[in-house]
């Protein structure tokens, strides 16, 4: 049945020490968790998908950027905002690194993912669609993407349409290239689900977007964390991710956009630092990427995410995904062992580091509440993919997700959280 | 069976299984309905009241979490015989008692779900509200 | 000469042993700043109105977040995820309280000061307004409001006024009262001003725009961290701040708005945690103030907020304005000893904690420069007021700003390396 | 006068005082003008060439702060002699050393200003670039 492998390159008792919250210990009694209480049992974090925990090193950085050298940054002369500005900057570099891009100028920090996604939305998307355009996404987008785009779409008078999801959870492809016609002018699609783990052939959908002259947005919020990325080999236009998905801080995403169409848009959000010289009348714009970075911008989250890039780097992004691979096969094929639970998406080998399930006749809030009071955190709802969650009949559903800390033995933790769920509303 | 069951104690999961007071009334004197986004939870609730204003008659139909499902069994079993205005006066921690379970904050607008929407039924009855569908989020 | 108190209502040394970098020795020389080099100098720290410093107990909040309960908000039922979305919304409650706010419905956490104009233009300007409608603003706007408002009025068709700014600095009211008119749909100022230091009357300000009907913008980056501020005794309609101006972290800024006409607006960006329901056709709106925060939004960060605001109530709002206002009449008094020094703004006894000033002949980087040698930090160039500048005269003007834990001796040291200045460029 | 003099040694502030080459040439080959927006510095270069595309008379205006101004003065001395290709191959550390001192990161913009327009007015002449106004932000 497990076709995947059973060991995990990384020496994961090592990496845990360096996440305080991992030692974290969590009431056995959910009814009334904090203070108070004994916290007595070890906490199993499976919800990784909804935000990664963050090692010493990342947090570290930022209290020593608040302790030593926090300053304003951008046009700053004296010591601190010189070190500030330089350390900013260099964030830039290190996140084109981290996914490949040719420079800091393609890398635009925003607030997260959902910003990135809006920025383009607004800042290419409203003045160029418009009746008679298709903006194509799928209909397992996460709602960034798919709230954005389909309320742009609304303004602009463009058309949406949704690759469908097949039977066992993939992309239709066959779709995809029926779909994708000339009157496409933008293909924005999730290159790792969220809610079924699915995989999506991120470069095959790109040169399918490119024959036809449209761009290519990939939402990378759960893959650039997972695997390695490279943006030229995707080819993609743009690419949105979330620090705190990846051993980063909150407060901090990316949009990485080539350089080339970056150029071309006009800035979408407007004050300081992104302007050129303003008058009474009217003003022009700085240079990339600063051009699409109004007002004093996440200075020590940038610092907290450049250490996240060196941490995973340092780890090596191949060894988290085979990791995390051998982990949400080993869920995949335990969960599936029981008649009354159903696992959705791809099959256990082919998957990204989630599984999202429910259990018959039992609400998924109702069974993450139990797995709760095995101190197994996991999440239940629609993971912001509510039209999904329409097409696979669930209101709901529970989803694990793994990272590199969690082990084989929170999968049974987990494992044992349902079956008790099982028999108790059995 | 798991240290973790408090929140699902046996009378909470009785009340799930075998809902009392599940169904639609024939000629309600009012009905309302609501939802609980945050888990889905849905709940109708159709109410007979006498002439002087004493409910009579109460029943739901609902679609939920096994604590929105049960707190509108429970509930609706305790209405019977209270004015509107006693209806009105009940709060949270009245459905919490009858629970008989604390009950985490994330799930509260699970239990509190049923009486939300038979309070807000009551208000739109007597034109007090123009509650088109109650939402405990 | 010197008409204000002379002595602090603060213990400056207790409370600077709050804030480790203010130990921080830089370089005496300012070439080769950073690694390998003596730090030998003390730092004078005194650019506070770019950004303030933050003291232990805002950064051990985050960390402490980073390391015991870290976890994606909203909706999640798992323990870490019931604790952080406590957090986060109690946040929204600690700055509603600070503020004067009723309560967290009215508190939108957003990136920046920046953003929160920006949400107000886009969601309310771009549908609100049109030929023949009028923003007014004032010629001493940041660019944060300056640059939004000109760009979404170009947007719109609607017009633009800058009320003047009189010889002496202050905003001219006659101007005020005359160009507020029917035809007037925002208001929107700067409360404390970052360049000259003015502080505008914005109680009067926000009856006369509410006598015609308008809505008024409060810019408050300057006066919330300064001054004690209740937003119903000004009446404003909307107000923005950042975080990192008031001892809290980068990353986040609130937009106040009155409930009811944050009600009344639809939401700008769009994605997950926003929403009410979502199909592939269309979507709904949560609550205030979630509606407006779309996605991810910065949770460590409104943890930090909120323990800033705690810091700063703990210390009072009134002695942290008397503290300022006192190192502000001081420097203002020393400076204009010089003959050949020119100071902006206010005289020295009714301005906020920040002077602004030029030395002849001397280029305002260059002084900046100097002033580095020292160990001296301020800021020099047009602090984000290019067109205030020009009315000036001046294409960038040295700025010292002062905050809670500045001292006497730190505006000596400041006189000290101008007079430098003054004899090396004679 | 206090320690921190480095960046302002005599001869940059000399050359600030009295600028070298100060002024608009009548007839000149080429002219260019840029800006240094972090500073405001404002640079313009006028160059006149000989047959064989050597340098022969240069000058410059502008305004700015004291390692822009002193900047232009002191490189516009050198390059009365050299080819274009000379003047092309220039870098920012050739500015450098002609300042004779370490010119701090966030500065460096200011220093090599004149140097920049000079090259991108060559470049613009000789129809290499379409530059309009050189910035070196
Ligand atoms: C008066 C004023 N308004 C707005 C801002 C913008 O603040 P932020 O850069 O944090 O968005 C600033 C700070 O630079 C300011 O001083
Ligand atoms: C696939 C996907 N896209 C986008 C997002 C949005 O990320 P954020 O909430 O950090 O903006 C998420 C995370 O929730 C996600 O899983």
């Amino acid at each position: 049945m497990a076709t995947h492998e059973q060991t995990s390159p990384l020496d994961v008792e090592a990496l845990r020490a360096e996440f305080p919250v991992l030692e974290r210990r969590v009431g056995g009694d959910v009814t009334s968790p904090g203070e108070g209480e004994d916290d007595d049992q070890p906490l199993v974090y499976l919800d990784n998908a909804a935000t990664s925990q963050t090692p010493r090193a990342v947090v570290e950085s930022m209290s020593d950027y608040y302790y030593s050298y926090n300053a304003n940054v951008h046009r700053g002369i004296h010591h601190l905002s010189q070190e500030a500005s330089v350390a900013y900057e260099e964030a830039h570099d290190r996140v084109a690194e981290f996914i490949g891009a040719e420079g800091r100028e393609e890398i635009v920090f925003v607030k997260n993912a959902t910003e990135a996604e809006n920025l383009v939305a607004y800042a290419w998307g409203l003045s160029e669609l418009g009746p008679g355009d298709k903006v194509v996404l799928t209909q397992m987008e996460h709602h960034a993407s798919l709230v954005t785009w389909q309320q742009i779409a609304k303004q602009t008078g463009a058309e949406v349409e949704y690759l469908r999801v097949t039977e066992d959870g993939y992309l239709d492809m066959d779709h995809a290239r029926e779909a994708i016609d000339e009157s496409t002018e933008m293909v924005s699609f999730v290159h790792v689900s969220n809610a079924l783990g699915t995989i999506n052939p991120a470069a095959e959908l790109a040169d399918l977007a490119h024959e036809v002259g449209a761009y290519v947005f990939v939402d990378g919020a759960q893959s650039v964390p997972t695997r390695p990325l490279d943006v030229g080999e995707i080819d993609c236009d743009f690419l949105a991710f979330s620090g705190h998905k990846m051993c980063g801080p909150t407060g901090i995403g990316v949009l990485y956009g080539k350089e080339a169409i970056l150029e071309e848009m006009d800035p979408y959000l407007y004050g300081g630092e992104m302007i050129r010289s303003v008058d009474y009348e009217d003003s022009t714009w700085e240079e990339l990427p600063w051009k699409f970075e109004a007002g004093t911008p996440p200075i020590a989250e940038a610092v907290g995410l450049h250490a996240a890039c060196d941490y995973l780097d340092d780890i090596g992004l191949e060894r988290v995904q085979d990791h995390e691979e051998m982990l949400a096969g080993y869920a995949y094929d335990r969960l599936t062992e029981f008649d009354d639970v159903t696992v959705y998406g791809p099959p256990g080998d082919d998957r990204g580091a989630l599984v999202g399930f429910n259990l018959d006749g039992v609400h998924a809030h109702d069974l993450s509440s139990i797995c709760n009071d095995y101190a197994v955190a996991i999440r239940a709802g629609d993971h912001c993919t509510q039209p999904l969650h329409d097409t696979l009949g669930a209101a709901a559903s529970a989803r694990a997700s793994f990272y590199l800390y969690n082990t084989r033995e929170e999968v049974d933790a987990l494992v044992e959280a349902v079956d008790d769920a099982r028999q108790l509303f059995a | 069976m798991g240290m973790g069951s408090d929140m699902y104690r046996q009378q909470i999961l009785d009340h799930y299984r075998n809902p009392r007071n599940y169904g639609e009334l024939p000629d309600p004197t009012f009905s309302h309905a609501g939802e609980n986004p945050s888990c889905g939870d849905e709940i109708r609730v159709d109410v007979t009241l006498n002439d002087d204003g004493v409910i009579e008659r109460v029943s739901f139909t609902g679609d939920g979490c096994a604590i929105s499902q049960a707190a509108a069994s429970m509930l609706t079993s305790e209405l019977v015989g209270l004015t509107v205005d006693e209806l009105d006066a009940l709060d949270r921690d009245d459905v919490l008692d009858l629970l008989g379970v604390d009950v985490t904050p994330m799930r509260v607008k699970c239990a509190v779900l049923a009486e939300k929407v038979a309070q807000d039924g009551a208000r739109v009855h007597r034109g007090e509200a123009a509650v088109d569908r109650t939402t405990t989020e």
